[in-house]
């Protein structure tokens, strides 16, 4: 069983990008539970969620101990870097900066996430450049099956206009790694 | 078919449209309102009504007044918001309606907070409202299992003609997992809902008799406690402990009593499905030396407690202890409920009754 | 300078830059701590009007009184 | 000659208010409208908590007695599953205005397809005569022991007239059972207000100044001249919202 | 003070004056309307407020108002009109905010009856509101009692910033006995209250912490738990039986439990003054060789006895069967208390836990 | 010559709502009026549940979060009891208008000396954007996806209106915060009900249209432009009741 | 006989007695079952108006139609 | 300890009986209970009081078997016959039928309060005519003491403008016994 968290500000897409790795591995047969940490308020701040997959039942779907962390912002690192498993994978973005932590059990990787969208004139797609990459990382899923579960879930909010966009940075996500 | 990601609100009350529900009324509240937004919408399309009442006081009434006319109707509420509704719920009861209140639970005294608990446990099974009647209190520990036992809570309250407490955790509204929804069943009305007709004849308040009421309430509550008892157990007959614990805690607490099963321990888990009527039957298979008996609750100050340290009474010949571990909100983690059960064993916990 | 500015209240909303009569409002490049690009004022040109004071729903503008 | 008059059927069972009491004539009115427009075996009543309660001992017809104060949202859950009946509720004015206030305001404001009768004695009658929001100024009662002081609990309220101008309700009127005379007025009243809800018009509301000798502390006779001489005064009767008028 | 002949209701209106009650807020209901119709017009002589709310849910929102001032406020009610409290008083307590609740008990489920009853006890001493608040509990057996106890019931919300919930059946504050009433009190205000000038600063939700709050919850409910519980008990120590109950049915359990003691019958006493915290101190002083413990209660399923048999598990090294004698309403006469202890002793009934 | 222009202090701490939201602007007036007028160091504030709950977060003035809905009931008592204090609520509209109507109805019927502000946003800002009683006709809300049906759902409800043309109450206005030239309007509207409370006139309120860019899904300045087009035409700002008129 | 009266449901209220334009409404010398008085009607000079019926708050009348 | 039962119509005194005979008990140092039966409503019906009076604590308040019963009417004998304890006094009206009693070990006592109230020109005192006599059937206070409760009472309820009237019927009662 795999434990991802997603973190960053509100807006940022993160619980999306949650719920398409969750939606991979429930299309894969496997089992999956998507858990939103939901304010006091509609207002700003920061948001995120902890996805579960794998085979059998998932006991708690709460955060535990994450394997991998994305954090795609400074407080979403600082928040939850602590938390993350021994030998986990923690995934930050280019503005996150990591000097300060002290964590060497765990292995950091810096997508320029912002960048790689930006250049692809696709700003808002900086989490599904992420997205690319968490999947590479993990190694449990393939790039196809990746693009298939963010096609539907755009599909199914009516937002497929940025369609062939979002295949392109989520595959320069993928091919980062 | 297949399963799909649902959201829990949102798989909830699609299968309250397919369990025949035609009425909703209530107020929004974090975290069960996606509850009612679907179903704003929703119902319209299957020929229901829906009300956005002006409070969670209206709202049940609202519903009070649907389920008089044999409607299967419906709200749903956190905190706060159930405490509104207890003058309603005391009133279904006594009126012999049938109705599902579902209650997300949030944690908190007062205004309280949006995160996922198990508080109001005493008040669920208890009553929170006028009088002493009960409810069916159901609890489920996944979506899936949120969905499957909706019908089962309208049907229980049909038959009994109570009230079904439909009692989950906030987070469980709020997640997602792969969902099968039931299938669409006929639409019925129940033989007592009015009809402008008088075709059945309600009694009226002034013909009532309070002491043969008593009578005929005892008997209902006890012919519901034999009958309706509902759990799921696991390693019991030889365990040192037994832990007790409901929904998506007892989820994450079965995590953790088979997790300690392989690492040697002796324990056994008992999942209450309904936690009014109590399963006191699955105590009656407990070991009988067993050693302790622990709750895992979501909750500051231990509620279930009292239900488990009732049942270890009635069914054990022993006093054998019982201890709480309350996590206060959100869904306790595995490791550490195996860590405060080592405590425990090790006698450092002082038991609870 | 007839305004004071705390760049770390503002959250870009820009009721002050659609309020201010001189057009004199406009956003700093770097963000602040919330992630916001705050306002700046080109000084030379405000009239100390305090629209953008009046406006502000975050309590970033201090109007300095007097003839400073 | 004489034209026959006599109970109607589904009200036709002694029932136990005080001797004088307003409440037996409203019932017997609503019973005599139901009967003439057809929709005796087609009613639903969602019944207060007051001296109205008495109302479910008498009558033969499908009826609810409904938590304090909460007849008109229970009466919007009955309408809205069983569009055909005529749903009624009958509560009094500590009932529908005290305490029901949010449920009896929102019911008009929704314009709810459903009728409402209150009775107003000005007072609450079951509970021991305390004070409601239509006690008159200078009334005393038993939680106004030196009269009613208006400047610190608000003035009678008239709700009718509040949901009539406020909000698109179809139909609005008061009424009075002091004599015989208004009786035949509020008869009036109450047939157009289940005719509109026959309808479809939306939300009807007849309130009826009705006398409690009781707790006035007067005989049936005097009280009826209380309701004339000082009740009606304050609040007038008459049509306050017709059926068809914009809102 | 020679003791005059008093109606219940109006002895404990005026000993709340006497006792520094500055505000009273509320809506009448029997069989409790006549403590806010004595202090419609008594607090005014005395320079307090009182407000007739046009419900009992705004009442309750007016205490907390005059309460978040640090006054002594107070709201009484009945039935229904308690339950639309309930939100109210978890805010209280919440909000350490200290007030008393008069519950004068009436009889039933939903709009119910008049008669006098024991059957609120659960609600009232597990909350039926949100959360997992406990209030104080007291429940007097006389008139005497009842006027005395208000005083301790202020000194105890206060001291411990809580609300007092004072219990007591309808008839007591229906009949009359002889009562002396206590001596005015100087008022105070409670340091904790607002006076405009921000002197106290009262936490705001925003910079609350819940985890940390609900250790800081346990504390004090140990606290109250270890300090404040409050009873009667007679010829326990060697008893083969002990009653237990509290208030009016308490004090017709104590005539019968007296009246058997004569007839040779070995019965003891114990009567709860404190029904939360439940007097589990009491317990420890039963004949560890008793055969049983029997509630005497006016409810129609047995309320009290969960409280029993808990502290029965908790205090009794064996497991010594509970009973309870529900009497529905009313207040049990002493001969049939009497015969259905006989029918106990002689193995007829069955035990509850 | 500039004017000098600060926050004042007992507002003067950053608060949490969304970008361009009116809430900043309102609690910033208050905050000045009640210096201006020499009792910010005597006030109550009595706190509604929505986002005007973050006001608490805000403020170093004596302050209670009140359960949803009853701010003018909790007013009230603390009023009746600390005479001398500046009493004030401040609401959201669904927190005032549609759970609290009864408490917030009772307070202007009483004529209870406080002041009462409520921030109209036509929807449940805080809890994802329901409808409320003051949603738009048509207007898109979680609980109304095809647009608010005003038929079944009532019209929006003009509370200020409603106290002020039926009660006895002491002030009542409505303001906008949409503008420069409104927000001035606004604050004078404000001063006016405090002073009322302050000469033991009665019941003051002032409702504020106030912008929800986030639940409006429109940018702060184009929510503003809504207030103007949309909103304002059908609740228009102004004095709705004058200090000294008579009922 | 024009109108028939149900005299145990009488109480004694004087309404229909203060109403009656003939003023032919007087009370009997007994007492029903719940110790009131009942109405009793001067039939002669009954004119069959009915306003008996129109202000009895308890049914006790019942006006009878035609020619009888 | 005695227990007298006081019932009748509303309105017809049987609830201040009850206090007088309560009040004097108290008056004369014992302990007293009253207790009304309350109804659903205000409205008419019959109404009943339980008074329990002697040295000591009395334990139920409620009814129990009362030594004494006060039946005004027919209905309220009817319901409280079967209730009176053996050898116990039942006083009764003389409107009150009691040929179908079919109790042997009960005293039946007839007083015919209406007429002699009428006949002092004190139609509404009834209930005072039985009062006096209830004393002196219980033998346990005296007329003085009576005289004196009745007194402390109508003064308390500011209507002694019947004090001698008062005072002639009840003695009338007692008398008559
Ligand atoms: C929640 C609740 N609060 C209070 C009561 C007590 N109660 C019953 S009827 C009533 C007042 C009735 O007054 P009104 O509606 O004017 O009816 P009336 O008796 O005057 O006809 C009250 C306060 C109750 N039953 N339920
Ligand atoms: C009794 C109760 N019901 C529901 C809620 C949930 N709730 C909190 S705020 C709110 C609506 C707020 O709307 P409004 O008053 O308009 O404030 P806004 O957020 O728009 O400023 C609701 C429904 C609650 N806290 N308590
Ligand atoms: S003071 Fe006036 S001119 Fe200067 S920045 Fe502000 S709004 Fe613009
Ligand atoms: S109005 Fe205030 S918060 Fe908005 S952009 Fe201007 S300074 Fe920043
Ligand atoms: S108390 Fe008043 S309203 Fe109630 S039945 Fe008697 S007279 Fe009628
Ligand atoms: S949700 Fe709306 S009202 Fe609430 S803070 Fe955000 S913009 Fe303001
Ligand atoms: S019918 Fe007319 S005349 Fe005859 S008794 Fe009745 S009221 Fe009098
Ligand atoms: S109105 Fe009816 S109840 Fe009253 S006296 Fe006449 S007949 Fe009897
Ligand atoms: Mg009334
Ligand atoms: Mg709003």
């Amino acid at each position: 069983m795999k434990e991802i968290v997603f973190a960053g500000f509100g807006g940022q897409g993160v619980l999306t990008s949650g719920l398409i790795i969750s939606d991979i591995a429930v299309e894969n047969g496997e089992n999956a539970t998507w858990m939103p940490s939901y304010g006091s308020a509609m207002r700003g701040g920061t948001a995120n969620c902890t996805v579960k997959y794998g085979e059998g039942i998932i006991y708690n779907p709460s955060q535990e101990e994450p394997n991998l962390l994305l954090a795609m912002n400074q407080p979403s690192f600082d928040m939850f870097i602590g938390k993350v498993a021994k030998d986990g994978i923690v995934l930050v973005s280019e503005v996150v900066d990591t000097t300060a932590c002290t964590r060497d059990d765990v292995k950091i990787v810096v997508v320029p996430c912002h960048k790689i969208a930006d250049e692809a004139n696709h700003s808002r797609g900086a989490n599904i450049v992420m997205t690319g990459a968490i999947i590479k990382l993990l190694g449990d899923h393939t790039m196809e099956q990746g693009k298939a579960a963010m096609e539907r879930m755009f599909n199914k909010k009516g937002k497929n206009k940025f369609s062939e966009l979002n295949e392109t940075v989520f595959e320069a996500g993928y091919n980062y790694i | 078919m297949a399963k799909k990601m649902m959201k829990g609100n949102v798989a909830i009350a699609e299968a309250a449209v397919r369990y025949g529900v035609r009425f909703y009324a209530g107020y929004p509240i974090t975290p069960s309102s996606e509850i009612m937004e679907y179903l704003s919408w929703r119902l319209d399309e299957v020929g229901g009504a829906f009300v956005q009442a002006e409070s969670e006081l209206s709202g049940v009434n609202m519903v009070i007044g649907a389920a008089s006319c044999g409607v299967r109707a419906l709200t749903a509420s956190s905190g706060p918001g159930i405490s509104l509704k207890q003058e309603g719920v005391s009133t279904l009861c006594d009126e012999e309606l049938s109705a599902v209140v579902i209650n997300m639970v949030r944690y908190g005294n007062g205004l309280g907070t949006l995160y996922s608990s198990q508080t109001d446990y005493l008040r669920e099974t208890r009553g929170g409202g006028q009088g002493d009647y009960r409810c069916i209190v159901l609890c489920p520990y996944s979506i899936q299992e949120a969905v499957d036992m909706l019908g089962l809570a309208y049907d229980l309250a049909e038959k009994y003609r109570v009230v079904t407490v439909f009692m989950a955790e906030g987070a469980l509204g709020q997640m997602m997992e792969p969902v099968e929804l039931p299938d669409f069943i006929e639409t019925k009305k129940n033989y007592w809902g009015f009809d402008g007709k008088y075709s059945y004849k309600k009694i009226g308040i002034f013909d009532r008799d309070s002491m043969k009421e008593a009578v005929a309430l005892r008997e209902k509550y006890a012919a519901i406690c034999e009958n309706e008892q509902r759990w799921e157990d696991e390693g019991i007959e030889d365990a040192d402990y037994v832990f007790v614990s409901y929904g998506l805690t007892g989820r994450s607490t079965l995590g953790a009593a088979r997790e300690l099963r392989e690492e040697g321990y002796k324990v056994g888990h008992i999942r209450p499905i309904t936690a009014w009527p109590f399963p006191h039957k699955a105590f009656a298979k407990i070991n009988p030396n067993v050693k302790g008996i622990i709750t895992v609750e979501a909750n500051a100050t231990g509620q279930l407690i009292e239900d488990v340290a009732l049942a270890t009474k009635k069914a054990m010949e022993n006093n054998v202890p019982t201890y709480a571990l309350p996590y206060v909100y959100g869904i306790p983690a595995i490791k550490d409920i195996k860590e405060d059960f080592v405590k425990i064993a090790n006698g450092q916990v002082r038991e609870a009754y | 300078m007839k305004v004071q500015i705390d760049k770390e209240r503002c959250k870009e909303c820009g009721l002050c830059v659609a309020n201010c009569p001189k057009q004199v409002i406009s956003y700093e490049e770097y963000v602040n701590h919330a992630s916001y690009h705050p306002v700046k004022i080109d000084d030379e040109n405000c009239i100390g009007c305090g629209f953008c004071y009046i406006t502000c729903p975050d309590g970033v503008y201090h109007v300095l009184g007097g003839d400073k | 000659m004489a034209v026959e008059r006599k109970v109607p059927a589904i009200i036709d069972k002694p029932m136990n208010f005080c001797p004088g009491c307003g409440h037996g004539i409203i019932i017997r009115l609503i019973g005599e409208c139901l009967t003439e427009l057809g929709q005796d075996q087609n009613v639903i009543y969602a019944i207060g908590v007051g001296c109205s309660s008495n109302l479910g001992g008498g009558l033969e017809a499908d009826r609810l007695h409904c938590c304090h104060g909460r007849a008109a949202a229970v009466a919007t859950g009955m309408k809205r599953v069983n569009k055909e009946n005529i749903v009624l509720t009958y509560q009094g004015d500590g009932d529908a205005y005290c305490i029901g206030i949010a449920e009896s305001l929102n019911a008009a404001y929704r314009n709810e397809n459903i009728t409402v009768i209150t009775i107003n004695n000005t007072n609450f009658g079951m509970t021991g005569g305390q004070m409601s929001v239509t006690t008159m100024e200078g009334q005393k009662t038993s939680t106004s022991k030196l009269g009613r002081n208006c400047d610190v609990t608000g003035f009678p309220m008239k709700f009718p007239e509040m949901v009539a101008s406020q909000f698109n309700v179809a139909y609005a009127a008061r009424g009075s059972v002091d004599k015989p005379q208004n009786i035949i007025k509020l008869k009036a009243y109450i047939k157009n207000a289940i005719e509109a809800q026959m309808n479809g018009e939306g939300y009807s509301i007849v309130e009826v100044l009705s006398p409690c000798p009781i707790n006035w502390g007067m005989t049936p006779s005097q009280s009826m001249e209380h309701i004339r001489d000082v009740v009606m005064p304050y609040f007038p009767i008459g049509v306050l919202k017709e059926r068809g008028e914009k809102a």
